[in-house]
């Protein structure tokens, strides 16, 4: 425990940013780019919610853009990744088309989840996207279970099992970190600790706030990390992928980012001082911040940020029009998806039409 | 009496009873600091202070077992979760350990929790989001589950639950916090758990509901009086225990009868409903008692697929004249 | 055909869908060195190895969980819950998640799991050890549930479970372990899920039922015999989905109906079965359709108390006698 | 972390047996005089068992003499007490008669829960015994209300929270330790490590095995305690529950033992050595242990110990009588304490009535 203690100690703090000289410009562009791709995604998609274009529940990833381009930046396409419900960036990082990103939230039949899910609920089979999960902690024994199998089945990769801060205070968290460890199962649990569960600080949560010390209940091995730096999230999160899928070794990385806006597109907020929470916003922004450093490093300069800046402007305006121009799901398939397994006495399209028949009638 | 909202109904009641008892205290997620996801317990936290209006750590299992806990000591929890669908997290203690502690320690300890919850959907919350399960709970004896429909009922069946000395779980609805109605500013005004209620006298068939399904009845026989259609309206009020005698004397009187639920079909509170009616009713029904109920499916998100899988008005107006159509039997 | 337990054609079975598979694997608590709480798994760890037949620690919600994410990715887990009373701790996992992946996500991911567990009461196990929830899950669009009442349909039902690409809850019985019958030993043998089966031909009134209680209602009609009533057992097999068409049919040709369930009486499985009947059967009825269920209240210890709280065949008797008294409606 | 652990390991060894010099006699007298009426009792119920005048599940504590006797020797009035199924020992040494627990094996009317519990469901409200709770983990978030309750009324006692080591595992576990060490609660959780959960050994089960530790995630102190010594699990006990009282500090105790039979009667205890159990029930009984150290100080002699044996066994032989002639409960009362507030359209007396009515005619 001491020694285990003592090397997360130094991990936290080798974790700090890094100089670019040893990275490849291009590969710093395209995180740029992709880091406001998410960004204007998500003001957009605040937007169109205001306009009554999404409907449910809404959560952004506004300030936790770096976070999610470095996790994804040092994953294989072995890899699966679930998540919770805060969850638009994470797909589209993973290479999802924002179009069809946009669709689901629109909640259009050529959505990522065909219509069915929205928001909370996104999903990309062919990108081992397996889900955002609405219910907190229910995306945990979940991944564990993808991480059994790819370790039951021999196969390479690592199940990365994302959440929020709050959730490493409920039971799930408990059951399924004793699973990972005790099995010795590839699984990654990161934290995206924005230091909020909606209104409830870490610390009014936790009684031990130091997140990642908290496998210390299972002897799992944990980190902390800027989550406001694209290339330390990145690396942090090869080195314990590596570690995770060759040596069985799961671990906890707590990755701590500021939350832009409220809880979700409704939450006005008002339990945070809006003044602090603007200073803060101009600390910790990613974008802005990665922008100065590739900036300084002459990677980038003022003419490629605009140029930059207009194509994801046009990429998020085509993502929304594509969402616009795509049908609804017809009501005649209410009943697809039911089963995987066809079974009788379980209602069908027949059904379905007849429901969409009386619609006609009005419901 | 003056007319408030069905929100504010809550939370004057909370207010209340927190002022009366100092057993009493509020325990939930967001509920404080942040006014409560709903904003039912807006307010409170500043006016009896964090030890009486408790922000908990996301663990449901945790602080509902914990509130039963500390009402076992003589403290009166209420508690929120956030909606019902994370109830599920919390299910073992309500049922394996709150329903049953006075029962099977032979009377040596009381419950007197109440855990308040909104059921059902609104908007577009989807699959996760807009599930009914007051049914599970109205299956297990030791518990008392209320839903009521409107401001009025809201008050009297919350002050109640809180002074009962049992587990009751109060089920609120989304689409009601905003709805409006007449409710008596009197201190001791109550209503009786386990006694439903006439809405609305009729004489040509019998609808019966509970929470937002009977706002949608109302309605509907209103507008179906103008085409002579006579609807009585028994709103349930109690799923447990269940007040068969209301019902069945309305049906003796009626003939006929639909239930309205916004749960799923199969296996839901309509169910128990037919079946208690065609077994203390059988001779004086002329008609099948219809059901309108949620059609079975993980609510899809998309609008139009939602739309079309929640019960509404129109589909009650089918049941009704469906079971209206249903000739006399000696006629056959 | 050789005659075997329950409890051996369910082992069978696991047995050979272990060695078929490679992608089956067994998960629960003491289902390997222990060689299962009810030795349903006796001898299959040694068999198959602990890679394939896993003990798991105390973590319900944990292993039910996994077991759903590694159906996501190509296994195909059986999952034992040592009870049923166990499941509360996991049940957020089996219908917040596994019962709504395959649609929620658009068709995109599927969820081959099994969840096997015994419901009901023997013996004195009391109140948190003796309960029934099989009628809540039966309420969940997205899972299957099965209850088998002999080891024919053991076998055949849990083949086919294993096989189905969707997560199935099969529904065990204590007190049926013990219980014989012919068991098919042909490899491709299998039963379809959804389909009730009419155990027993009669005239004079339908008895519904399903696992362990279909036995009584079996005994109950070989009884009646001798007095000249014939009765008809519809043993629905599949509690989701639900067989109509086969109680119906039986109800239209003998116009009355009997259901026996070892489940709370309120808002149990029987509430459907009379809901549905009244609903499809109305003017072939000739009485009400008659519940047999379990006494509303805590399962107490006490062996009087105990007993007198559990439906049995003479309960059956006497509720076929109420129905079969019920006159012909055109009579009155 | 570091601190509190080297701490920890001290306190665990400070733990070890202490001399009886500077122990009342009449005290240590009575110690073993309530450690033997555990045993008896236990061996007396299996006996009643295997007559079947005791029915569904039934779990002794043979083997846990020791700890059962110095956790209540420890405790003051005001405290409360929460346990898990197996509990028969806990009850009658925390005060209760054992004529009223063996009726209540018995199921009569007379028994610690009226014959409605049976053996996993025992309660005595004056004692303050809140309950053996036959759910894994479900005593823990009920203890941590109970807690809660004490500080909200400012009233003074802990609450003691027995569990066994494979409890550690299950979610009620993290999320009762978090509260109760956010909120600063008077809780020891108090886990009777008799190295088993039924089959499953605690290696199997937990992936920290030193359980004692598993607080590290709460910030939570934890011991380690010889639980075949009554003196060092009372002691510990007192110190711990002192710290709990005054300084709101909640705190793990892992008391070990050795389970002498199977899980429970029915457990034919197979998957263990039957050998290697035969060695360690010599090796660790507790009673045997305790009486030899309080013949060697000279304490009591073989006289007394005889005495003593036939006292208890007249004791046991009284609460077997006491059971046996004691009368069921009524049918007609099966629908009493249905609720604690009257309630209309429940079942009363008259329904009951109708039932046992009907059960004449057989049920
Ligand atoms: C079991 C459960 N309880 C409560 C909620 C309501 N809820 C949704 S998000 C949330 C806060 C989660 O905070 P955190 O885990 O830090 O994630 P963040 O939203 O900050 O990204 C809560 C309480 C839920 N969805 N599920
Ligand atoms: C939630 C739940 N899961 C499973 C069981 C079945 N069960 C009863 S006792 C037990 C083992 C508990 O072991 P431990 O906590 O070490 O206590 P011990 O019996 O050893 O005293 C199990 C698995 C249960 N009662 N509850
Ligand atoms: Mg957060
Ligand atoms: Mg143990």
């Amino acid at each position: 425990m001491t020694k285990a203690t003592k090397a997360q100690q130094a991990r936290a703090a080798e974790n700090g940013r890094r100089d670019l000289a040893s990275e490849d410009p291009e590969q710093l562009k395209h995180y740029y780019h992709q880091m406001l791709l998410l960004r204007v995604f998500e003001e957009r998609t605040s937007e169109m919610y205001t306009k009554a274009k999404i409907g449910g529940y809404c959560h952004l990833n506004l300030g936790e853009e770096a976070t999610i381009v470095g996790l994804m930046a040092a994953l294989t396409p072995d890899d699966y990744i679930f998540t919770n419900y805060r969850e638009h960036g994470y797909v589209i990082a993973r290479g999802a088309d924002p179009g069809a990103v946009m669709a689901e939230l629109f909640g259009k039949e050529t959505g990522v989840s065909k219509g069915r899910g929205g928001s909370m609920h996104l999903f990309d089979a062919a990108k081992h996207f397996m889900g955002g999960y609405a219910i907190v902690g229910g995306q945990l024994p979940l991944a564990t279970g993808a991480a059994y199998a790819l370790k039951y089945q021999g196969k390479p990769g690592v199940v990365v099992c994302q959440m929020g801060d709050a959730t490493t205070n409920i039971g799930a968290w408990h059951e399924s970190l004793n699973l990972a460890a005790l099995w010795k199962l590839p699984a990654l649990f990161f934290i995206v600790n924005n230091g909020y569960g909606m209104g409830t600080t870490v610390e009014e949560g936790s009684a031990e706030p130091e997140l990642w010390k908290k496998g210390c209940a299972f002897q799992m091995h944990g980190e902390r990390v800027d989550g406001t730096d694209v290339l330390a999230v990145r690396d942090a999160t090869r080195r314990l992928r590596q570690r995770a899928e060759q040596e069985g070794e799961p671990a906890i990385m707590d990755v701590i980012s500021f939350r832009f806006r409220g809880h979700s597109v409704i939450d006005a907020d008002r339990y945070r001082d809006a003044e602090e929470v603007k200073r803060e916003r101009a600390r910790q922004d990613p974008v802005l911040l990665f922008a100065q450093k590739l900036t300084e490093a002459g990677i980038v300069d003022d003419a490629w940020l605009k140029e930059t800046a207009d194509r994801v402007k046009r990429e998020v305006q085509e993502a929304i029009d594509f969402a616009d121009k795509s049908p609804d799901p017809k009501i005649e398939e209410l009943f697809d998806f039911m089963y995987a397994t066809p079974v009788p006495n379980t209602p069908g399209r027949a059904e379905a039409a007849a429901i969409a028949e009386q619609i006609g009638g009005g419901r | 009496m003056p007319v408030i909202t069905y929100r504010q109904a809550l939370n004057d009641t909370l207010g209340e009873e927190l002022a009366r008892d100092p057993n009493v205290l509020l325990m939930g997620e967001e509920i404080g600091k942040f006014q409560g996801s709903y904003r039912i317990t807006e307010g409170l936290q500043s006016e009896f202070g964090k030890q009486r209006v408790v922000d908990t750590p996301i663990a449901e299992e945790g602080f509902v077992g914990l509130a039963t806990g500390a009402a076992m000591l003589g403290l009166r929890p209420v508690v929120e979760i956030m909606t019902i669908n994370f109830i599920l997290v919390a299910i073992d203690q309500i049922v394996n350990h709150a329903s049953k502690i006075h029962y099977m320690f032979g009377g040596q300890a009381r419950v007197p929790l109440v855990i308040r919850t909104p059921s059902g959907g609104v908007g577009q919350l989807a699959a996760t989001h807009s599930q009914s399960f007051e049914n599970w709970f109205a299956y297990c004896p030791g518990l008392k589950v209320v839903a009521p429909s409107t401001p009025y009922d809201a008050k009297g069946l919350l002050r109640t639950s809180i002074r009962d000395d049992d587990p009751v779980i109060f089920i609120e609805s989304l689409a009601l916090y905003d709805t409006k109605g007449e409710v008596p500013q009197d201190d001791d005004y109550t209503l009786p758990i386990g006694v439903a209620e006439v809405k609305r006298q009729g004489t040509d068939i019998t609808v019966v509901a509970y929470s937002r399904m009977t706002v949608i009845a109302m309605q509907v026989a209103q507008a179906l009086e103008k085409e002579g259609i006579s609807v009585e309206v028994v709103d349930l009020r109690s799923l447990r225990p269940l007040d068969r005698t209301t019902i069945i004397d309305s049906v003796k009187k009626t003939n006929r009868a639909v239930v309205i639920e916004e749960d799923w079909r199969s296996y839901g509170i309509g169910a128990e409903i037919a079946a208690t009616i065609q077994e203390e009713a059988f001779d004086y029904l002329d008609a099948p008692v219809q059901r309108v109920a949620g059609v079975e499916v993980p609510l899809p998100y998309a609008a139009k697929l939602s739309q079309a899988s929640k019960p509404g008005a129109q589909d009650l107006i089918n049941a009704i004249r469906r079971a209206l159509q249903g000739g006399k039997r000696w006629q056959k």
